[in-house]
């Protein structure tokens, strides 16, 4: 990792070379204008990526791959994880580079689009599930599984979880791969459920028992209860999915329209409603209710696996917490939709695409995913890898909050996208219009819901 | 001989000028303050009430300096920063100059058309000047960074039209007659004089400049070439926000300019002082 | 000795030479030029290009915009999304008017009357949140404003009020978004004023005050007639570069919820490009909100040249 | 020449008019017309035709108007009378809308101020304040020898010339300063210096004076007028100033509205102004003017206050007329606090008692004008008294000077005085001008 960050360095020392060569020319003193115009175009065309080069068609050739990654570049543990699986991938594979490019999580498909508006896309990009199906749209996206042999594919995919693989799939085919995958689970904080009178090593498994222990923590250690974070500030509905699958409903029908004011889905918004209006839950935006919890002031928080690493080093030293599984709606078994991102090939030639592949063959393996999981704290896509003590047996001793999410990992439901080209607006609408009307300020669950429904339709219907 | 209802008065008026002015500074370096106390907080006390730090660490900077490059990104906005500013002035130095000494016949027309693109959104541009950098390859590069915010000038051509307006117009006309060309004026006069209200407009514009996040984010993605406000949203990561190093990160992207204004406060303050804002 | 002759008569049109005449109406598009050209080419190049990008569809990636029509402008006028927008807009300009004018003013004012080094402190102090990362800015506020455990809330609990969430609630959110952002609004103007005060001859003040003005009086009848200019000036110019700012308030801290409630044309302009990736309705929306400026300011300057008019 | 012959007809009427004082001989210098029959003299400046509008106002209408070389020509006229844009006209900082401007017999009205060989003096002396006295100095020289490398002036020719402008002008001392360092009499020098230092053939000077206190004022004068007389040169100096005008030019222009109005030697101007609007600008306390009515032949005149008896032919012609006399040209007779014989003999015998009413005065028996009135306001002026009298009726106050110590009336004094006739100055009511003699052209009052 460190020899890594020192090429990092190497290569911003080329690049300013670059620059001072480029910037000598700048400043003669007349018509600067047009010369910042030359200098750039040579200092550009020593910097733009190396998708746009040709390369050799042998594979014994060195080539190189980009990798547009929203965790690269990152200061905190996905960045180093990150670095880390490159690390590993270069070791293992010699004669293929890896070009990493680093993004602002919100901005991933805005840099998509414009990489590709600008003619160099990234050859492999790490995509957020959420925003997958207006990528499939809108990039050209080459599907993973074309690529390889479909024995290849096969081997590598063996051992996969293959519930999740098929949940993936897009016209009988995996389009992106599964790569840093959470699900929501139940983070608690079990000094409050020791000072709430509750057992901590007995957590709620029912959206039930979440209510009734919330307004116990709220009566008796004089914190806030839960909070069930659909209303995501990211505009994300992943939490919402989670809630109407696990009430047996759906948000997006098999057509692709709202399926949201189905009886189901209204009912599991209800619910939700309920837990507010009770007092079990705050009337805060997820944000306030991430600080709220790591401030010790929260007793339960229901959200995505993705936060646990740094849940965990705001509560070093304040709380015990622990994790449970995502809560059920009655007897019927608990859905949760994941979240996180998958790996889509943007690669224009076969050789690059060729490249792409064995990267991504290589980040979701066992060798692989032991690095995200003990690293970046995403789940392990092949579920042995838990129990493997060549792999995450003994980090899985260690750390038992991955635990629940991996076992309801057979249970996790599609993450479904509406059709059309304005999809993205109809979650925004979803979310802003109906669930967090009705979740934080009493909304109508039902009339909210239809006439969203009715609005989101005629969005989808638009041109 | 004040009459004692006048000194009791003068008193209540500078108590209550300094508790107008000790609420209103408070209020606003409140956030500041904050900042800087929750920059040395650990990820856990960041949540808590406790406006200081308890325990404080150091190591939010340490995240900061050594896992991201923010000393490279600190570099890169300067540049993109003087550089706007710098080209800005450039090209509206003798635009004003022009505007006020020889208009052209049209020149209403020209400054409304100058004014117009005061109220331009930059939002509604964007489209296009990204699709112009994207198209010569200026992506990840200075001049895409820092040409496309030339549509700002106009309001350094407003500012300073001002300014110009304010010199003496004799000097100028004694410059004349002592034989100079009209550039010469400009630049061995004018400008000598102008020193201080284009120091004025160019912290205005240099400031403007550096804050400056939507632009940058879109032209120049790539961490390397990144400047360091978009630079310091890639700590509010899918994995959960980190706000120690974030603040640590913009208390460092702060402090530059600040040790400037206090190393040159007096300049800087006598730049805005006989900058003839008017 | 001479006389100077005075003689009636001869008098004429007297035309300049054709250089002459060349040379003088040349100079100033020589000096104009390069703002010309960087004017055409970054600002007005790029709105016809949005221009007749806002008749059109494309999500920026596809390899030709197709052609839509006034669907966009339709779908802008018939979504309640932007019309809602643009009445919040309207409430960010006047409210935030007097923290761009009274209230930097009054605090430049009271630091002019009494110079000297405690008003230096001052000056440095209010310098900070000038220079303070927008984006720290808003995370900043987002703590302090935090519903459970945020600052504001447990001073105002000391006053016994109750605790409120000011950016969760859409009666609050949007004065909340705007009183953050006058934070620093307030402070850039402070130091405009101060500049523009410094003009200002202190023996104007004396002479004032020994004709017996009061302070109050001083300021009513000398001070302020000073600033008129820079209050104008500085009104328009906060209302076009304030919008950044609230930009990044708006992005971190509410997205323009809750209900829509500290959404802004601006805001909503990058949501339908960027969120929505929807360059025609973007453009479109791009095309309208400059038409208003414009026709606004057309009106102002029409009502300002009659007055001057009417006054001359 | 004398000026009887000389005068054309300018009015209704000839009237007989004062001769002027026996001996003194009208300045014989031939116009510039009789130079240069086509009107262009090949000295000095001359303004052809010149017309500058600011909107629709002309602010400057000068059919012609030639400044001889080597003169020191001073331009008078209250603010806003268009000298100074005409000063900024010849410099070359306005360009006239019609109309030529030559320098010496050239052409220059479309050279660049910088080659006419013109030097202009501010009226805030417009020193480059970011430049040292020495570099305010020699801005212009080093500018002349950047553009003209092989006949510019050298470095030590640029020097030297500068060295002896600050001798000249005192400034030796002063040569590392600031402008901001600086006296206000001592700006001026340096202003100065920085003109001349360029030996111009015309040096042009807007409101030198005006910024400088009244002490300085007057040393500053005396040291302008040396200062010419030294360089040589043709100088144009504005001024709203009519002691200044009076007092330091070889030749005066007196303009108003963007007209020239008169212009000639100072005395001339001021023993024969052209109208009224020259009568009452030049001169301290300004000619007093009375509308009087013509009585009998005509060589009677009357008004409230005011009778005059003027010699030459009869006058068949009436209608009202406007009567002036400068103040110091009145002789304050002593007088009954009864009635209106002098009280202490004077001119008692040569009272003519016929016209009579209640306002009337006595129409003097011999030529000359004598008038009535109480002694309103009294004023010590060091070397003289001017007591402000008002008649009864509606005619407005007048005021006459008395030198050195001679009797001074009090306040409420009746008071009489008496004119002699060739002091009186007579103008057309309508028109304000001059009825009868001038020694400028006639026509020029006209335009």
């Amino acid at each position: 990792m460190i020899v890594k960050r020192r090429s990092v360095k190497r290569r911003s020392v080329e690049r300013r070379n670059v620059d001072r060569v480029a910037g000598r020319r700048r400043w003669s003193p007349a018509a600067a204008v047009a010369l910042i115009t030359a200098a750039a175009l040579a200092a550009c065309g020593s910097s733009s990526g190396s998708a746009a080069t040709a390369p050799a068609a042998g594979s014994d050739q060195k080539i190189s791959v980009s990798f547009l990654s929203y965790n690269y570049g990152t200061p905190d543990i996905g960045g180093k994880g990150t670095q880390a699986l490159i690390d590993a991938f270069e070791k293992a594979h010699p004669n293929i580079t890896v070009k990493p490019q680093g993004v602002a999580v919100a901005d991933v498909l805005t840099r998509l689009q414009t990489d590709t508006a600008a003619g160099s896309p990234p050859d492999v990009a790490q995509i957020g599930w959420s925003k997958m199906a207006a990528a499939y749209q809108l990039l050209p996206i080459v599907p993973v599984q074309d690529i390889p042999t479909r024995a290849d594919w096969n081997a590598a995919m063996a051992g996969f979880s293959q519930h999740l693989l098929s949940a993936v799939e897009v016209d009988g085919k995996v389009k992106a791969v599964p790569y840093t995958i959470s699900i929501p689970v139940i983070f608690y904080n079990a000094d409050l459920f020791r000072k709430a009178g509750l057992d901590p090593t007995r957590p709620p498994t029912t959206v039930d028992e979440v209510k009734k222990d919330a307004l116990a923590i709220k009566e008796k250690a004089g914190a806030q209860g839960v909070y069930f974070a659909v209303v995501d500030s990211g505009k994300s509905d992943y939490l919402t999915q989670s809630v109407i699958a696990s009430n047996g409903g759906r948000e997006v029908g098999p057509d692709g329209l709202p399926a949201f004011d189905q009886p189901a889905a209204v009912g599991a918004l209800a619910a939700m409603q309920d837990l507010t209006t009770s007092g079990a839950q705050p009337a805060i935006t997820a944000t306030n209710a991430v600080a709220a919890f790591g401030a010790g002031k929260l007793g339960m928080l229901i959200g995505s696996t993705a936060v646990t690493a740094s849940l965990q080093k705001a509560s070093t030293g304040k709380f015990e917490l622990r994790t449970a599984g995502f809560p059920s709606f009655g007897s019927r078994p608990a859905a949760p939709t994941y979240s996180g991102a998958g790996l889509a090939v943007l690669a224009k030639d076969k050789a690059h695409q060729q490249a792409a592949w064995e990267f991504i063959k290589f980040l979701t393996s066992a060798e692989g995913f032991t690095i995200i999981t003990s690293k970046i704290g995403y789940l392990p896509l092949r579920p042995s890898l838990a129990t493997d003590p060549k792999y995450l047996a003994p980090y899985f001793a260690a750390n038992k909050l991955l635990s629940p999410a991996l076992a309801q990992l057979d249970d996790v439901s599609p993450y479904q996208s509406y059709t059309g080209k304005r999809a993205s607006q109809a979650v925004v609408a979803l979310q802003d219009d109906a669930v967090e009307p009705i979740v934080l300020r009493g909304a109508n669950p039902a009339s909210t819901l239809s006439s969203v429904a009715g609005q989101v339709r005629g969005v989808l219907g638009q041109k | 001989m004040p009459s004692p209802s006048a000194t009791t008065r003068r008193i209540v008026g500078t108590v209550g000028r300094h508790a107008f002015l000790l609420g209103a500074t408070a209020i606003m370096i409140l956030p500041v303050l904050w900042a800087l106390a929750a920059s040395f907080k650990t990820p856990g006390g960041i949540f808590d009430s406790n406006p200081l730090p308890s325990p404080a660490t150091l190591d939010n900077y340490r995240v900061a300096t050594r896992d991201f490059p923010v000393w490279r990104l600190l570099i890169n906005t300067t540049v993109m920063a003087a550089g706007v500013t710098l080209l800005q002035l450039l090209i509206a130095v003798p635009a004003a100059y022009a505007l006020v000494r020889f208009p052209p016949r049209a020149h209403r027309v020209l400054v409304a058309l100058i004014v117009i693109t005061l109220l331009v959104p930059p939002q509604s541009l964007i489209i296009p000047l990204f699709l112009t950098i994207s198209h010569l390859g200026w992506r990840n590069t200075f001049p895409g960074l820092i040409l496309p915010q030339l549509y700002g000038t106009g309001l350094a051509v407003i500012l300073l039209r001002d300014h110009i307006r304010a010199v003496p117009s004799t000097v100028l006309g004694a410059a004349v007659l002592d034989g100079a060309r009209p550039g010469e004026v400009l630049r061995l006069v004018l400008l000598p004089l102008l020193r201080p209200a284009l120091g004025a407009v160019a912290i205005l514009l240099f400031i403007t400049a550096w804050n400056e996040y939507l632009w940058p984010s879109l032209a120049a993605p790539d961490i390397d070439h990144a400047t360091i406000q978009p630079g310091l949203a890639a700590f509010l990561t899918q994995e959960g926000p980190e706000y120690g190093p974030l603040l640590a990160g913009s208390m460092l992207a702060t402090l530059p300019i600040v040790a400037v204004y206090l190393l040159a406060s007096r300049r800087v303050t006598d730049a805005f002082m006989h900058s003839g804002l008017r | 000795m001479a006389n100077p002759s005075l003689i009636a008569g001869e008098r004429g049109v007297d035309h300049a030479p054709p250089v002459v005449r060349l040379r003088d109406r040349a100079r100033p598009w020589l000096y104009l030029a390069p703002l010309i050209v960087a004017l055409v080419v970054w600002v007005y190049g790029p709105l016809v290009f949005t221009g007749v990008l806002s008749f059109m569809s494309w999500n920026l990636t596809a390899p030709h915009p197709s052609w839509l029509g006034t669907a966009n402008y339709s779908r802008l006028v018939h979504e309640p999304q932007f019309p809602h927008a643009a009445r919040n807009t309207l409430v960010y300009a006047v409210v935030m008017l007097p923290f761009a004018t009274v209230v930097p003013m009054a605090l430049a004012i009271a630091l002019w009357k009494r110079p000297g080094r405690v008003s230096t402190v001052y000056r440095t102090l209010l310098f900070l949140p000038v220079v303070l990362a927008p984006i720290a800015t808003a995370i900043t506020w987002q703590f302090l404003l935090d519903p459970l455990s945020g600052l504001v809330n447990v001073v105002a609990g000391w006053f016994g009020v109750g605790a409120h969430n000011w950016l969760g609630d859409p009666s609050s959110a949007l004065y909340s978004v705007l009183l953050i952002t006058s934070v620093k609004v307030v402070a850039l103007n402070v130091l405009l004023f101060g500049a523009a005060l410094a003009n200002l001859e202190r023996g104007l003040l004396e002479a004032a005050a020994l004709d017996g003005a009061t302070e109050w009086e001083i300021t009513r009848h000398i001070v302020l007639p000073h600033l008129r200019r820079t209050v104008v000036l500085l009104g328009m110019l906060s209302l076009v570069v304030v919008w950044p700012w609230i930009f990044a308030n708006v992005a971190v801290l509410t997205q323009g919820g809750p209900a829509g409630s500290t959404d802004n044309v601006y805001y909503r302009l990058f949501t339908y490009a960027f969120t929505f990736f929807d360059a025609g309705t973007a453009s479109a929306a791009a095309v309208v909100i400059t038409g208003a400026l414009a026709l606004v300011l057309g009106l102002g300057l029409l009502v300002a040249g009659r007055r001057r008019r009417a006054i001359a | 020449m004398t000026h009887i012959a000389d005068m054309t007809t300018s009015g209704p009427t000839e009237l007989p008019t004062p001769t002027p004082t026996p001996g003194r001989p009208r300045p014989d210098v031939p116009d510039a017309s009789d130079a240069a029959p086509d009107g262009i003299t090949t000295d000095g400046i001359t303004l052809a035709g010149i017309v500058k509008r600011y909107g629709a106002h002309p602010a400057l209408d000068v059919p012609r108007l030639g400044v001889p070389a080597g003169s020191l020509t001073v331009v008078v006229g209250p603010s806003g009378c268009g000298k100074s844009t005409g000063l900024r006209v010849v410099a070359g900082l306005e360009t006239p809308d019609e109309g030529r401007v030559l320098i010496d017999g050239t052409d220059v009205t479309h050279l660049p101020p910088g080659e006419r060989g013109v030097a202009l003096v501010f009226q805030d002396f417009a020193l480059y304040p970011h430049m040292t006295v020495e570099r305010n100095i020699d801005f212009g020289l080093r500018l002349a020898a950047r553009h003209d490398r092989r006949s510019g002036p050298s470095r030590a020719e640029i020097s030297s010339r500068v060295a002896e402008v600050c001798a000249m002008l005192g400034l030796s001392e002063l040569r590392r300063r600031l402008p901001s360092q600086l006296s206000g009499g001592e700006r001026q020098r340096v202003g100065l210096a920085r003109a001349i230092v360029r030996r111009p053939a015309v040096l042009l000077l807007d409101e030198p004076l005006s910024s400088l206190d009244a002490q300085l004022r007057q040393r500053a004068r005396a040291e302008l007028v040396r200062l010419h007389r030294e360089l040589g040169n043709t100088v144009v100096l504005v001024t709203h100033d009519q002691l200044e005008a009076l007092s330091m030019g070889t030749n005066l222009v007196v303009m108003n509205r963007g007209r020239v109005v008169q212009a000639g030697p100072p005395e001339q101007v001021y023993r024969y102004p052209a109208d009224t609007f020259v009568a009452t600008f030049l001169g301290s306390p300004p000619m007093n003017l009375h509308t009087v009515a013509p009585a009998g032949d005509g060589r009677v005149l009357a008004g409230p206050g005011v009778a005059a008896r003027l010699p030459g032919p009869p006058r068949p012609e009436s209608g009202p007329l406007l009567l002036g006399w400068r103040p110091a040209d009145g002789l304050l007779e002593p007088v009954d606090a009864a009635g209106d014989g002098p009280a202490h003999g004077g001119g008692g015998p040569d009272v003519d008692s016929t016209a009579v009413d209640s306002t009337a005065v006595a129409v003097p028996a011999g030529p000359g004008v004598v008038l009535r009135g109480v002694a309103d306001v009294v004023e010590f002026t060091g070397d003289g008294t001017v007591v402000t009298c008002v008649s009864p009726g509606e005619d407005p106050p007048w005021a006459v000077s008395i030198r050195g110590r001679d009797r001074v009336p009090a306040v409420g004094d009746a008071v009489r005085v008496r004119v002699q006739a060739e002091h009186v100055h007579l103008f057309d009511p309508d028109g304000g001008l001059r009825l009868g003699a001038t020694t400028g052209r006639p026509d020029a009052a006209a335009k």
